[in-house]
């Protein structure tokens, strides 16, 4: 394999996945605060690319009908998105950080996710928001949350969580192009980091509601959900070391929840093991657990475990916040529990 | 084309007419279905024809309107089929909305109307989506959004108008001022007593209208759309109007407001006066005017008969459209029937 | 007992507890749209009295001062509310419908939740936020929302569901007199009826956070939140003629959750039921299927089961509707299959 | 009291001196822990020292103040302990918020700033619940609210500007227009160029005042404050003013601005500009202010020392204040410590 893995950050996938789409598709825009940065200014435009850079160079290319910095003013710029989308584009919206949902929650949840159903099919919603999600950059307790849960409440919303570049470039392509409105969270720790995966230059998709197994294994599941999935696989190669033989599933969707693929790993290895960064309650760890306590009860031979933070919300010191997120001595311990 | 002394042709008077009446009249039937326990919420736009029709009269199917948890005349008045509209508030199949959504949700894309809308000041930001649309684009079409005095205190209104401000989007911003949202009265709720006002600010035009004139409707709408497709930006307009019932179907308004302050905005009343108008510069006659009447009574009353006459939908349809593309059942608990109920027993509880 | 008992309405319980609350504390006060209605116009007061007529007479007594009409901004005033509670009031304030969230959800999540852990414990948050919700009257999508699984999620927030005039009294009782932020979800379909219950003309107070056995049994737990727990005692009744000892839990408290009283419970009837009206991914019903699986996995003699609603959002139509919400009977039917 | 030309209490002039030069040692300082690597996440208040030195000079610590992402000027302004400030920035115990809130989350109670605040415009509503509760109490306290230019296109700052008008509230509401939110330039992004303009909309008082003139600045929030106390109600300001760093660490401004632009503020500078008044009108020697200057650093760098000499919290601090009354551990799964790395070991993350 050697030269032929292409190596890009998870930035870089993102920002040829945009680009790629907005060239095959003239109804693919961009909209979001500092997208090009600059506000249309000529002398200084694309200053930022995005506040995670991941729109940077696309103004150049398809110009500021298409790529617009927006006012601070997310009901405003994400409620438009909606109607966009409604009308004939493919918005892509950029909500900066997760933890501001809640100035622009009512576009989503009331009209986002709601109106195809309520319409009684007759609008299409192909409305993609990317946010930014994760702990562990000292930002406390506004700037680090996760709450994908809160989406994935939500009946009519698709919800993303690519596990790396090559998950992110598939998922995006499937998400934008997708007829529903599809969230996507992105793990901004992991945000600058490249891997090991071949990202390939040519646009390909990544189904939206299938899991991918990321190691095969038959003495437990471990589930991760997006960056958490590299905890999984860090902790799998600490267990199998002790002698265990572990699979990884990397959900990328939590809604659709692809329930055959975590319930058929679990039927097999009798164990799970499920690691979320979200809040503790009503989370996607409780829902993935209380499914395989319900459909899986009797292949069970221990009861399922989440590792997650705790009920509490993000602190800001470094001191703490190394013992709130998940990692990987805690997912060993977890597993350690079940397979004992 | 005959132009009357308001300077519009006398079709477009006469048009207009027809549409204000149907309203009325539709508005008059959802009351009685209402009554008879078919419906709940209703929400009545009695009193309120004037503003939409003003305005639509200006717009064709590719413009977009979306409206309110009040909304009735909003649809009818961009042609909305009356059919549809009462089986959706009776929850048929047949209905615009195949039944899921009913009086505060109504919409009919093939119409241009984007949908009631039941959160209050929800659909400012959206509207001004579709005109985005339209810029990016590169088309004429305009979006209209109406909305309330009570709305107008939302910040989504605020964040919406500097958008379309900045991005000179082809959006109209329509204000229905009823003078109450709910109980609340305008005075109190909406600081410096103007929403037209507001504009300024935004540096875009804000024109304050007798929203019980149609006339008067007709040309600030015919201003304002002409801007937005000549790519000058928005408008804010603020139509003065008045709601005849309560806020819905069980409120008595006298609570909250004076039988003068009643009677005062009837007189004023927006059909009336439009008759009064008509015959009086000879462009109809009473009797045509009473025959454009019967027409929509008869219209309405067809209305009723298919939406009564229609089915509900089959229990199945729950499981349709929550996503364009997704495999019925396939979810997780809770998709699937058993343990119901005949819908046919189900009585309506009590309010 | 007789004509001991006191019965009045959910909406008289909670008229007479904020007079009472009111009357104990002058620095209670009360906001929302309509609470007085009228605006405060002189001629015109009270015309309204809350929306739910929860509020009715209260400006007579306190005055504008301490009752306040809103205008419709409920990021407006409910951020009020929070600066108030961390200034010396303590303010009860009324989100008109669970569904409008949205709207105000960033002064919700980021700001009350969030500021006492924030600020080092410095600042207390003595909010209330009354809201309702349910299906069940035709209102459709928006309207007719649950969604207390959302709040339930972000640490910080206190969130009770009364199931009736006598837990409803004294849940407001407790969250008025609370130093953290409470959210307490009424039922809008059972808002208008009385309950058998003697609910007592002098105050009390129910404990936040504390579960209550509804009826005692030994072959099946049922789960209530608020008025479903209403169904599991009419389920219950049935299921006793057919011979089963039945214990159901009246919830109250979602958060915290009273994990101690479900497991005793679980542990000792080994079979579980959890009624939940609010949309099925990421609710409550899940956090306790997930608990129970992990936490009560050995006494389990059936896997636990959620009566929920369907992954949709809640359709206009009568004849879906009811379809779409909890009924005895599928709480019937889903004990069955746990018992069998 | 000794008046001068501008009509200011030479005590009042010295002391806003004060505050100024400590504010900039201040984050003269925060930026070398900043680039130490010991905090991350750091806003910059350099260049807008007059803004809140000029307005919280009319407060006492019964009168609240309320910030955003950038507000260790007003922190400083209104009289925090730089020690805990300091310590707060490195997350240690002994900080304003023991380590929980850092350097966005700043809150001191007793001197009356309840908080800083990482949601843009979110602290606008919370502001005016305070002037609330004067105006219940029947204190003659005042809230101010400080919020950028980005901030005031959210529609929170509508609503609030709303209520405070309509319940005249002793509200007041300072803009700190420093041109840019972010990279977005304030012209780009705020419709009609003017934040004060949209005062009028609601019927208050708007100011547009230079804010790089603390003399400017210490007049009309006087003004402002003075309305407050009196019942007047609400006052909104736009003060001018510049950031000198980037919007924060990482961040190289001239990407989106130019030389010549931050020449054009820094000649301003509030700093300077106070300096020269002082000494030209012989209120202070040169020596004076430099011993004034001086006692600002050290007490900067005496802050420093304690901080960085503070222990980190322990590890079971994480459970605590999430709830006033809360049984630690009491919860779900995951409120116990386990299989966790010694804090001291924690090396920062790359960003
Ligand atoms: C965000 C939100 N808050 C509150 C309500 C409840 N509500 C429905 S209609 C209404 C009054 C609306 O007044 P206005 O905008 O003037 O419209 P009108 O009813 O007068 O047509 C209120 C408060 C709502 N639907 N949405
Ligand atoms: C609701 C919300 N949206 C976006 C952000 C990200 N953000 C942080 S600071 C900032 C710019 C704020 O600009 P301005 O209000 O002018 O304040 P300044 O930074 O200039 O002091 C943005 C967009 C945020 N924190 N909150
Ligand atoms: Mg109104
Ligand atoms: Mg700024």
């Amino acid at each position: 394999m050697g030269d032929k893995v292409r190596k890009v950050s998870y930035i870089q996938a993102v920002n040829e996945v945009l680009r790629q789409e907005m060239e095959r598709d003239s109804s693919v825009i961009v909209m979001g605060e500092d997208v090009a940065g600059g506000g249309g200014r000529p002398d200084k435009k694309d200053a930022w690319g995005g506040p995670m850079r991941l729109t940077k160079g696309l103004i150049f290319e398809f110009g500021e009908n298409r790529v617009r910095d927006t006012p601070i003013s997310e009901a405003g710029f994400i409620g438009a998105g909606v109607g966009a989308a409604a009308t004939g584009l493919r918005p892509v919206v950029e909500l900066m950080y997760v933890g501001f949902l809640g100035v622009c929650a009512d576009q989503i949840f009331n009209n986002a996710a709601k109106m195809h159903y309520m319409f009684g099919g007759k609008v299409k919603m192909p409305l993609t928001i990317m946010t930014a999600t994760g702990a562990g950059l000292n930002n406390a307790a506004q700037h680090s949350e996760t709450v994908y849960s809160v989406f994935t409440h939500y009946p009519g919303l698709k919800c993303v969580v690519p596990s790396g570049p090559y998950t992110a470039k598939g998922l995006y392509a499937s998400a934008i192009r997708d007829d529903d409105p599809v969230i996507i969270f992105n793990n901004r720790p992991a945000m600058g980091l490249r891997s090991d995966d071949h990202v390939p230059e040519e646009p390909y998709t990544i189904p939206i509601g299938k899991a991918s197994i990321s190691v095969e294994g038959t003495d437990i599941t471990l589930i991760g959900i997006g960056y958490t999935t590299r905890l999984c696989m860090e902790a799998a190669e600490e267990l199998e070391s002790d002698g265990y033989s572990v699979e990884v599933i990397d959900l990328l969707s939590i809604s659709p929840l692809d329930t055959e693929t975590i319930l058929e790993s679990v039927r097999k290895t009798r164990k799970v093991v499920i690691v979320d960064e979200d809040y503790p309650r009503c989370n996607v760890a409780s829902d993935i657990s209380a499914l395989v306590a319900e459909e899986a009860f009797d292949y069970l031979d221990a009861p399922p475990k989440r590792v997650t933070p705790p009920h509490t919300s993000v602190p800001y010191s470094r001191a703490l916040e190394a013992h709130w997120i998940p990692n990987k001595d805690k997912v060993v311990s977890a597993a350690r529990q079940v397979l004992e | 084309m005959t132009l009357t002394t308001s300077g519009i042709d006398s079709k477009v008077l006469i048009s207009m007419f027809r549409t204000m009446i149907t309203i009325r009249r539709f508005e008059e039937q959802s009351k009685r279905e209402a009554d008879s326990g078919k419906l709940r919420g209703l929400h009545s736009s009695i009193g309120q024809e004037a503003v939409p029709t003003g305005m639509c009269a200006h717009l064709g199917d590719k413009d977009f309107i979306f409206g309110t948890h009040r909304s009735h005349h909003h649809c009818i008045a961009k042609g909305v089929d009356l059919r549809q509209m009462m089986a959706e508030l009776l929850g048929k199949s047949t209905g615009t909305n195949k039944g899921k959504g009913g009086t505060m949700h109504i919409a009919d894309i093939d119409k241009g109307m984007l949908g009631a809308n039941g959160v209050v000041g929800s659909n400012i930001p959206v509207s001004i989506g579709a005109a985005l649309s339209a810029q990016v684009l590169g088309t004429d079409h305009v979006s209209v959004v109406f909305f309330g005095d009570g709305a107008a205190n939302q910040g989504a209104l605020h964040e919406a108008l500097n958008l379309a401000a900045i991005w000179k989007l082809p959006a109209i911003f329509v204000c229905e001022n009823n003078r109450y949202a709910e109980s609340t009265p305008f005075e109190y709720a909406v600081a410096g007593g103007s929403v037209a006002n507001r504009a300024a600010g935004y540096d875009i035009p804000g024109v304050l209208v007798d929203g019980q004139s149609v006339l008067d409707m007709y040309e600030v709408s015919g201003e304002a759309v002409g801007r937005a497709r000549a790519g000058e930006g928005p408008t804010l307009i603020e139509a003065q109007t008045y709601r005849y019932h309560g806020h819905f179907g069980a409120d008595n308004p006298l609570a909250y407001r004076t039988e003068e302050e009643e009677e005062h905005y009837k007189e004023k009343d927006c059909i009336k006066r439009l008759t009064d108008y008509l015959v009086e510069n000879a462009i109809a006659t009473t009797e045509e005017l009473d025959k454009l009447d019967q027409e929509a009574v008869e219209s309405v009353a067809e209305a009723a008969k298919f939406a009564n006459d229609s089915p509900f939908p089959n229990p199945e349809e729950l499981f349709d459209d929550v996503y364009s593309d997704y495999p019925k059942g396939a979810l997780v608990a809770g998709m699937q029937l058993d343990g119901l109920p005949d819908p046919g027993l189900v009585t309506p509880p009590s309010s």
